[in-house]
């Protein structure tokens, strides 16, 4: 599936030059992000097959801003209903059981469906332009398929030169194999 | 409502390893057997005979289904409050119970969001099967016309439409959400054409710290905006009956009535599923009986709701209620169509008083045969609801008739049936039908200290 | 149109289906518009495109002769109501009336004249073959004995028929299946007269009928419906005792006629004549009545006293006293004998006793009057049928001809003899029994289509013009053909003008003819009063009614129940039958449609084991039928009913093979007065079989009495309510509470008045007066015929799928516990609500409030999602199951030529949308347009829906409500006004008068 | 000048004769066009018409005020087609200037001798479900009203259809006039 197009860079970015760590055990892992992170290196990349709490721990990232997403995406839904309702109903006036043209009540159903529609797509749009944007940072980087069974990994972006300190360190700390890649 | 603690599956599956589930799941993606094959070729039949029923419909008119005045909705629309109640326990387990943070779920919500999403989309089709001219419904849709028309948003058809697509689009996008890190963990031990597929289907997933950091969020709110939705989808549709003014429609209790019949119907059904697959795809480690027991107590709660609605709404109306609304009662109880009223009684407000007892929840065979008297009840309660209550016709005696349904109505009801299962039984045999990561998250990690917990 | 057709037919033939309808149904499937348009070579002077054209004529579907003014569109009649100007109907006109229609336009119409081969099919002949050879049967008839059977003909074609018949030596028969022989041999023995009097129904005070159907189909159904409502409706500005005449229906019964009385008395069949006696004897005897001579029935009477009589009437002495006091006190009472009584063996007696009492009352010469007599005794009397039906057996009649009558349905000892006579010629618009079986059948015209003339009763000379070209150019008209025969050049026109022109130069009319005969075409006839001769009992009067008093013996053994036949109110005596809309018209009492019944009480059916749709075997001596049961409290215990009309065994498609023929069941014989007996005890067996009625009505144990939509006020109540009261009037909110909600509706619709709503509108409502509603459906039929409404036959109309915008509800009321048995009637259509529940729930706004406050239903607009049926609690929104316009189509309502008689004006509507009554929108568009031309507003009774139009009773009002001035908004104030299910606060714009009965508490 | 042009004259004069007392009616008609000679007439937009009847000729050159013609368009909601009688009423003499008129003006004659009217091709249809009544309109426009939307029929040698005539063009000129929308008013 290659296709030539201006947005390759966004999906296959460049190939980042590193030192991938595969863990068997998952505190040996969190040992390693410790490590590293004391170590002053930035930027590398935790796999891991499920989402652990240990490891959000140790890299303690800042908060996703896909939330704000979330809440935009909410109000302008709410709104959209609340318009088109309204909007369609005095744009041609029509009675319908001695009901007044326009009312709230029976719309406030329109506007919370629309508030929960709009909201679910922006969360989608968020995480994946959230990831994707943290992609094109990151670069095409090595990658074992173990990591989506039962294996933790992590990938180190050095150069090949000063890439040795790293591979003792997260040997140091239980990695089941070292690799540069 | 935490229905049991979360260490609960370490005990229950205690030998499972990551490894185990993985592999476990990724079997399920294999050769089902002859089985499978032999429901999926039934369903398919059953689709077709439902679509030729419709081609007759369409060409005909609506008088080769069952209709007469004034009965003026009766199957279709049974049919359609029947589907949507069933898709809502797909969302339920994984959205509400997910806020509720209890870990039973994770072995059994993929199935049942699977089934929420094919749900809604065979409920979606009655509405449309329904109308007298089915080539124009999409003049239900507000789209800017040549005539300047719009549709009329006081109407609960329209908040019908509006709910039903909203509801289909988020538990879709909620499936598709939990399924990605699934996918992607197939997708690294499968191998060709299925390989490319997963590949494709796991748009990058690699489970990056980067990817978890925004996934969980996003899941969450997913979840905080479905838990609403979920009580507002069945609402919507009860007040398609309870704005109106037909005695025993007309009810301010009809809202939470349905939603938790709908539940109730949806764990039923989530029941008839789980327990014909398990076999068939050998779950029996991830899924086990401690799953069932839960099920068990979610259908024990909600039936015993929809059990107080029942004798509710027959008190009031003996107690306050006008004429036409006694009529009504009473016509369902000992009218034209008395079967129909005492079915829907026994089915949902007396049997699930036996799961009060252990014995019984724990043991699959009688849940399963529970289960499937619960589904026949629910519909039977739709039934009840709509063509019965039409037929009855308490405010204008002089054409209250009878209602026979035709050989059209049945068939394209068995039609939906063929056409929810052709869909779901597709699925289940080539994704993940149970959650690869959510399930890892209830094991214990493997650790270099064998017990010592970080 | 055919354009259309074609191409929606190939498109179903391809097997599209929702996207072929699709593309159909954006440009609606029906009744698209022609795609060519062909001008005419001269434009017709009287008729402007899209404007209808009114013509003058009289209606032949019955005796009573009642004006017709048949609308015309670009040349075709589309819709027949009465001619205001006409004596006899003032502008109403019955259901059958109306339905002429579609005998003009049956698809089964003879369109060519036919002969029999050698193989004794019938096939097309040419005009010149056919009179040819018909010429040559004349001559060699000639002498062998020539016989020409018609249908009633009080006018100058029965005159020449008696011509033609008296030149080749033949006779001229008069068959009519419900003739009045014991009318004018009733009167003979009592007065001497053999002629049928004119009945003052409109000015009594206490009408007593014996039998008679007057509102049904008793001698002028139309006229004496109106006149009955004037006398019988409640009126308070009449004043206390005259404010509404109390009604008696005598006879085993209950038909619409008995539904509508306010006392029900079942005596014993045939002894209806005794009970008359009784009561005149009372009178006589308590010196109540006139002063008038009883010299000639003094010991009659004395031989019928109550006491006497009561134990063969089967109701107790002082009863009959009570009645007869009641009908002397009233001061202008008057008795009717007639219908089933009049049908009975002893059917001239009971008339006579009638008659009696009438003399002695003092009826006679006020209410009841000789002189301005009926025609109907122009019709010969079945003697003379049977007389006929002897000679064919014996052979001694070498040609016959029929026209205008169908003795093959009715007689069948005539078709037993059909095969002795050698030639038989029938004059026929359809292939009915007769015409089937004849050897050379001859197109006729239509009435419709016909030159003619009739006398409905004395002084009423009524006019019959082509209202329309022949739908069939080959179809001559038998007139015509009479004349070519009889080698005049001259056509039947000629021949009746010439008869005009010597009446005129009679009456030598200051006039020239020309002049009066234009008049008479423009109004439809000439009408003049006859002056009454005063009448006094003949000796003859005395010698009746000898022996004990006792019932008749009726043929058949004794212990089986007495089977009367009576005639159907829409079909007659099978007349009606080929047309739909009779068909499908619900028996006013019985509810059913599209088959016959037997009627049978509950306590017989219980016995019998019995319920409805069960089949019974009927035997009587002289034939045998399957029958469904309909149970009904409305008829004695020993007694069963069947309605004529149906089973015919041809007679086109819509009549051919519909369950069983009652006449098949009568004696062929004529009995002591020379007229037929439709009374017989059969043996009833009961048979495995059943079917589901085709009722309107739905299941009678659900049904009940429908106290919340019909109310009843017993007279005394009705006379105390003052106007302001309203004894209807529910509160749902206390009084304190009115001013705060009347507040917030106002502000409600203060928001609601936008756009086209903003200004004044007006607000178009009805107003129903069930005191004058009798039930009859002349409105039903009216409907149909205004708004295109498809028939949709048996099969649909058992499944409750017809689509009557306007049905007529019927409840039983009492009947347990010895209460009285009453049949309620009320008319129910769309209540056209102002807070109408069907609106909001509309997805589309198809359903939707018009600014003059109409409840509107945009077909085109309709998606048909049925909502609005759900939530309309009167359910009087009807749905289009199928395309009943679709041409070759299963359910096709219209085949053509009956296409022609659909209203321009109104959209033929596709499958799958809501339709229901529109308070005839496109007539109030009509005025709107009319008004705006003529740059006026418009005026209260410038609009008429068809139902209002049609009624003879004149119980709908129309009108604009936001007028006070409007007939509709005072009616809406009455004390009796009341809105059905007016505690769902739909503000319904119909406003219902309730029903008033004399005494019981109701 | 010759027979014919001189016959063409007494015809013009005579449908002038005829015209006035239609055009005092009407009001002063457009002013005069001359009509095209039409060489190609598949060029022409618009069905193509039994007999080749100019609009532009009639109504153009000649004036004929439109409800000469179509006589009941200000009294009933159909317009009226033009009896045969009325075309021969003037082709009685007026039998054309050039040889393509003579052949097109046989025609009208033929169809009055053999008595058989033209099949027009119907070029304005609305669907059966909306009623849409002439007089209201051109008691509220006028009776030059016709060109608002049949187009200015006194210029189109053949007649077609120039307005789109769906319900969001009827709407949008009620609006814009300020006169009702009720559905009722058009559908029922």
């Amino acid at each position: 599936m290659s296709f030539p197009n201006p947005l390759a860079r966004v999906f296959r970015p460049p190939p980042t030059p590193g030192v991938l760590a595969v863990f068997g055990h998952l505190d040996a892992a969190v040992d390693a992000v410790i490590a590293l992170k004391r170590g002053g290196h930035q930027g590398f990349t935790v796999y891991s097959p499920l989402p652990r709490h240990e490891l959000e721990h140790a890299l303690d990232q800042p908060v996703s801003p896909v939330r704000m997403f979330t809440l935009i995406g909410g109000i302008a839904g709410c709104s959209i209903g609340a318009w088109v309702s309204l909007y369609m109903s005095y744009d041609w006036p029509v009675q319908v059981g001695g009901k007044t043209i326009g009312s709230i009540p029976p719309y406030v159903v329109i506007m919370f469906e629309m508030t929960v529609l709009f909201g679910a797509l922006t969360t989608l749009l968020g995480i994946g332009f959230n990831v994707l944007l943290a992609a094109t940072h990151r670069g095409t980087i090595a990658y074992d398929p173990r990591f989506s069974n039962d294996k933790f990994g992590i990938f180190v972006p050095v150069a090949a030169a000063q890439s040795g300190p790293v591979e003792t360190l997260l040997k140091g700390c239980g990695a089941d194999e070292v690799r540069r890649a | 409502m935490t229905m049991t603690p979360t260490t609960a599956p370490e005990r229950t599956t205690s030998r499972v390893t990551y490894d185990v589930v993985t592999r476990t799941i990724a079997r399920t993606l294999g050769n089902p057997g002859r089985g499978y094959y032999l429901l999926l070729g039934t369903a398919v039949g059953l689709f077709a005979f439902g679509v030729i029923c419709l081609l007759y419909l369409l060409r005909y008119g609506l008088g080769m289904a069952g209709y007469s005045m004034p009965t003026y909705w009766a199957i279709y629309i049974t049919c359609f409050v029947f589907w949507v109640g069933i898709a809502h326990s797909g969302t339920l387990i994984s959205a509400i119970l997910f806020l509720f943070r209890s870990g039973w779920r994770t072995a059994v919500y993929r199935v049942a969001e699977i089934m929420t999403v094919f749900a809604v989309m065979t409920a979606g089709l009655f509405p449309l099967i329904h109308i007298g001219r089915q080539w124009f419904f999409y003049w239900l849709v507000p789209y800017p016309n040549e005539r300047g028309l719009w549709p009329n948003f006081k109407s609960p058809l329209v908040w019908d439409e509006f709910a039903i697509g909203t509801y289909f689009t988020v538990s879709t996008c909620f499936l598709i959400m939990g399924l990605i890190p699934d996918i992607a963990a197939v997708r690294d031990v499968a191998t060709g054409w299925r390989r490319k597929l997963y590949t494709l289907t796991a748009i990058g997933w690699r489970g990056t710290n980067e990817q978890w950091r925004h996934y969980r969020p996003a899941y969450l709110y997913l979840a905080a905006l479905a838990t609403p939705l979920v009580l507002s989808v069945h609402s919507v549709v009860s007040w398609d009956f309870a704005m109106a003014q037909v005695p025993a429609w007309h009810e301010t209790l009809f809202a939470p009535y349905f939603v938790a019949g709908a539940i109730y119907s949806g764990c039923a059904m989530v029941i008839t599923l789980l327990v014909p697959l398990r076999k068939l795809f050998r779950l029996e480690q991830l899924v086990t009986v401690h799953h069932f027991e839960n099920l068990a107590k979610l259908c024990l709660l909600t039936g015993m709701i929809v059990c107080y609605a029942y004798s509710i709404e027959n008190f009031v109306a003996w107690y306050g209620g006008p004429t036409p609304e006694r009529q009504a009662f009473w016509y369902r109880a000992f009218g034209r169509f008395w079967w129909g009223g005492w079915t829907m009684n026994i089915c949902n407000a007396f049997l699930p008083w036996l799961l009060w007892f252990k014995r019984v929840r724990t043991n699959i065979t009688a849940l399963f045969v529970i289960a499937f008297f619960v589904n026949l009840g629910m519909w039977m309660e739709r039934f009840v609801i709509i063509a019965v209550h039409l037929a009855g016709e308490p405010f204008a005696p002089f054409v209250r008739a009878g209602y026979n349904a035709t050989w059209a109505d049945w068939g394209i009801m068995a039609g939906s049936f063929g056409w929810f299962f052709m869909w779901f039984l597709l699925f289940v045999k080539n994704f993940p039908s149970v959650s690869v990561a959510e399930v890892k998250e209830e094991l214990p990690p493997p650790r270099r200290a064998a017990g010592k917990h970080a | 149109m055919s354009e259309g057709m074609n191409r929606r037919r190939f498109l179903s033939v391809l097997g599209v289906t929702g996207g072929g309808a699709a593309a159909l149904g954006a440009c609606g499937v029906g009744s698209e518009p022609a795609q060519k348009l062909i001008p005419y070579l001269i434009q017709p002077e009287d008729q402007v495109p899209g404007t209808a054209t009114l013509f003058a004529t009289t209606c032949r579907e019955c005796p009573a002769g009642c004006g017709l003014h048949a609308k015309t569109r670009e040349g075709r009649v589309i819709k027949l109501e009465g001619n205001r100007e006409s004596p006899i109907n003032h502008g109403r006109l019955c259901a059958r009336g109306q339905a002429a229609l579609e005998g003009v336009y049956n698809p089964d119409r003879v369109t060519t004249p036919l002969a029999r081969t050698a193989q004794g099919t019938l096939e097309p002949i040419s005009w010149d073959n056919a009179l040819q050879r018909l010429g040559d049967h004349v001559k060699e008839a000639r002498g062998k004995g020539i016989a020409f059977v018609t249908g009633h003909e009080a006018g100058v074609f029965g005159e020449l028929v008696d011509e033609w018949t008296r030149g080749v030596g033949g006779r001229h028969v008069a068959y009519e299946p419900f003739a009045f022989e014991a009318l004018r041999e009733g009167n003979r023995l009592a007065f001497g007269i053999p002629a049928v009097p004119w009945y003052g129904i409109a000015g009594a005070s206490y009408i007593l009928s014996f039998g008679a159907d007057f509102l049904d189909t008793w001698l002028s159904p139309v006229e004496y419906q109106r006149a009955f409502s004037r006398a019988h409706s409640f009126d308070a500005s009449r004043g206390e005792a005259e404010a509404m005449a109390k009604f008696v229906f005598v006879g085993p019964r209950m038909s619409l006629t008995g539904m509508n009385a306010d006392e029900w008395i079942p005596a014993a069949p045939g002894t209806e004549g005794l009970l008359a006696l009784a009561m005149a004897e009372v009178i006589v005897r308590e010196r109540l009545g006139a002063s008038v001579d009883v010299g000639p029935v003094r010991d009659l009477l004395g031989r019928h006293t109550p006491d006497a009589v009561a134990g063969a009437v089967g109701i107790d002495a002082e009863a009959i006293a009570r009645l007869a006091r009641e009908f002397a006190k009233a001061g202008r009472g008057i008795a009717l004998a007639g219908g089933i009584p009049a049908h009975y063996p002893n059917g001239a007696e009971i008339v006579a006793a009638v008659n009696i009492l009438n003399y002695v009352v003092g009826a006679v010469g006020k209410t009841v009057q000789f002189g301005p007599n009926s025609s109907v005794d122009m019709a010969s009397s079945f003697k003379e049928m049977v007389d006929l039906v002897a000679d064919m057996q014996a052979g001694k009649v070498a040609l016959l001809l029929v026209q205008g009558a169908n003795p093959g349905h009715s007689l069948s000892s005539f078709m037993q003899a059909w095969s002795k006579v050698g030639f038989k010629v029938c004059f026929a618009t359809m292939l009915d029994e007769t015409a089937s079986a004849a050897d050379l059948v001859l197109p006729d015209l239509h009435p419709l289509e016909q030159w003619n003339d009739a006398r409905p009763r004395a002084g009423v000379f009524a006019l019959q013009q082509p209202v329309m070209q022949r739908v069939w150019p080959d179809a001559r008209q038998a007139g015509d053909v009479l004349l070519a025969l009889a080698g005049k050049s001259d056509t039947f026109k000629d021949y009746l003008q010439s008869h005009w022109r010597a009446a005129h130069a009679r009456a030598g009319h200051a006039k020239s003819f020309d002049d009066v005969w234009n008049e008479a075409l423009q109004h439809g006839g000439v009408y003049t009063d006859a002056g009454s001769q005063s009448v006094r009992l003949a000796p003859t009067a005395g010698h009746i009614m000898a022996g004990a008093p006792a019932a008749p013996a009726f043929d058949g053994n004794t212990g089986d129940p007495v089977l009367v036949a009576f005639p159907s109110a829409a079909l007659y005596d099978g007349r009606g039958a080929d047309k739909p809309w009779l068909q499908e018209l619900p028996d006013p009492v019985s509810k059913i449609a599209w088959h016959a019944w037997v009627e049978v009480h509950p306590e017989t059916a219980h016995k019998w084991g019995v319920v409805d749709g069960d089949y019974v075997l009927l035997t009587s001596p002289f034939g045998a039928v399957r029958a469904p049961v309909s149970v009904t409290p409305g008829i004695r215990p020993d007694v069963v009913a069947v309605p004529t009309g149906q089973g015919h065994t041809a007679l086109g498609r819509y009549a051919k093979g519909r369950s069983f023929n009652a006449f098949d069941l009568l004696s062929g014989a004529a009995n002591g007065y020379g007229g037929r007996t439709f009374a017989v005890r059969v043996a009833v067996t009961r048979t495995r079989d059943h079917r589901f009625l085709a009722s309107s009505a739905g299941d009678p144990r659900d049904v009940g009495p429908g106290e919340e939509i019909i109310r009843v006020l017993p007279l005394a109540r009705a006379q105390q309510l003052k106007p302001g009261d309203h004894p209807f009037l529910q509160r749902e909110a206390p009084e304190y509470a009115e001013p705060a909600l009347e507040g917030w509706a106002e502000e409600q619709r203060k928001k609601a008045n936008l756009g086209d709503y903003a200004g004044p509108h007006p607000r178009w409502a009805m107003a129903i007066d069930l005191s004058s509603c009798t039930g009859c459906s002349a409105c039903v039929t009216a409907c149909y015929a205004e708004n295109n409404i498809a028939t949709v036959g048996e099969d649909l109309f058992v499944r409750h799928r017809q689509m009557s915008w306007m049905r007529i509800e019927r409840y039983w009321r009492g009947g347990e516990g010895g209460e009285p048995v009453r049949g309620v009637v009320t008319p129910m259509l769309c209540q056209h609500c102002e807070q109408a529940p069907c609106e909001p729930v509309c997805p589309v706004y198809a359903a939707y409030h018009t600014p003059d406050g109409l409840n509107a239903q945009v077909y085109n607009r309709c998606v048909g999602t049925r909502y609005c049926a759900n939530n309309c609690a009167y359910k009087v929104r009807y749905f289009n199951w199928y395309n009943f316009a679709e041409v070759g189509g299963e359910h096709e309502a219209w085949p053509a030529p009956l296409d022609w008689q659909l209203n321009p004006d109104v959209t033929v509507r596709e499958k799958g949308v809501m339709e229901k009554c529109t308070f005839c929108v496109q007539r109030i568009r009509g005025a709107q347009h009319k008004a705006r031309l003529e740059n006026r507003v418009v005026h209260d009774g410038d609009i008429t829906p068809a139902c209002a139009q049609s009624c003879p009773s004149e119980a709908i009002v129309f009108g604009d409500l936001h007028n006070e001035t409007s007939r509709v908004a005072q009616l809406a104030a009455d004390p009796r006004g009341y809105h059905v299910l007016q505690e769902l606060n739909t503000k319904s714009g119909i406003t219902y008068l309730a029903r008033v009965v004399h005494g019981e508490e109701a | 000048m010759t027979d014919w042009s001189r016959r063409a004259a007494a015809g013009i004069a005579f449908v002038l004769l005829l015209a006035i007392p239609a055009a005092a009616q009407t009001g002063q008609p457009a002013a005069a066009v001359k009509a095209p000679v039409v060489s190609d007439t598949g060029s022409l937009g618009g069905p193509r018409q039994p007999i080749f009847f100019r609009h532009d000729i009639h109504a153009g050159e000649y004036k004929i005020p439109c409800q000469y013609c179509h006589f009941s368009v200000a009294i009933a909601s159909e317009p009226g087609i033009p009896s045969v009688q009325t075309c021969f009423g003037c082709h009685l003499m007026v039998g054309g200037s050039t040889p393509a008129h003579e052949a097109e003006i046989q025609k009208v004659r033929d169809a009055w001798s053999n008595e058989t009217p033209p099949a027009w091709v119907r070029v304005h249809t609305l669907p059966a479900f909306v009623h849409f009544p002439h007089m209201r309109h051109i008691k509220a426009l006028g009776a030059n009203a016709c060109t608002t939307c049949h187009g200015n029929v006194r210029e189109m040698p053949q007649v077609r259809q120039v307005s789109t005539l769906t319900m969001g063009w009827c709407v949008s000129c009620h609006v814009q006039k300020q006169v009702t929308r009720d559905c009722s008013v058009c559908h029922y």
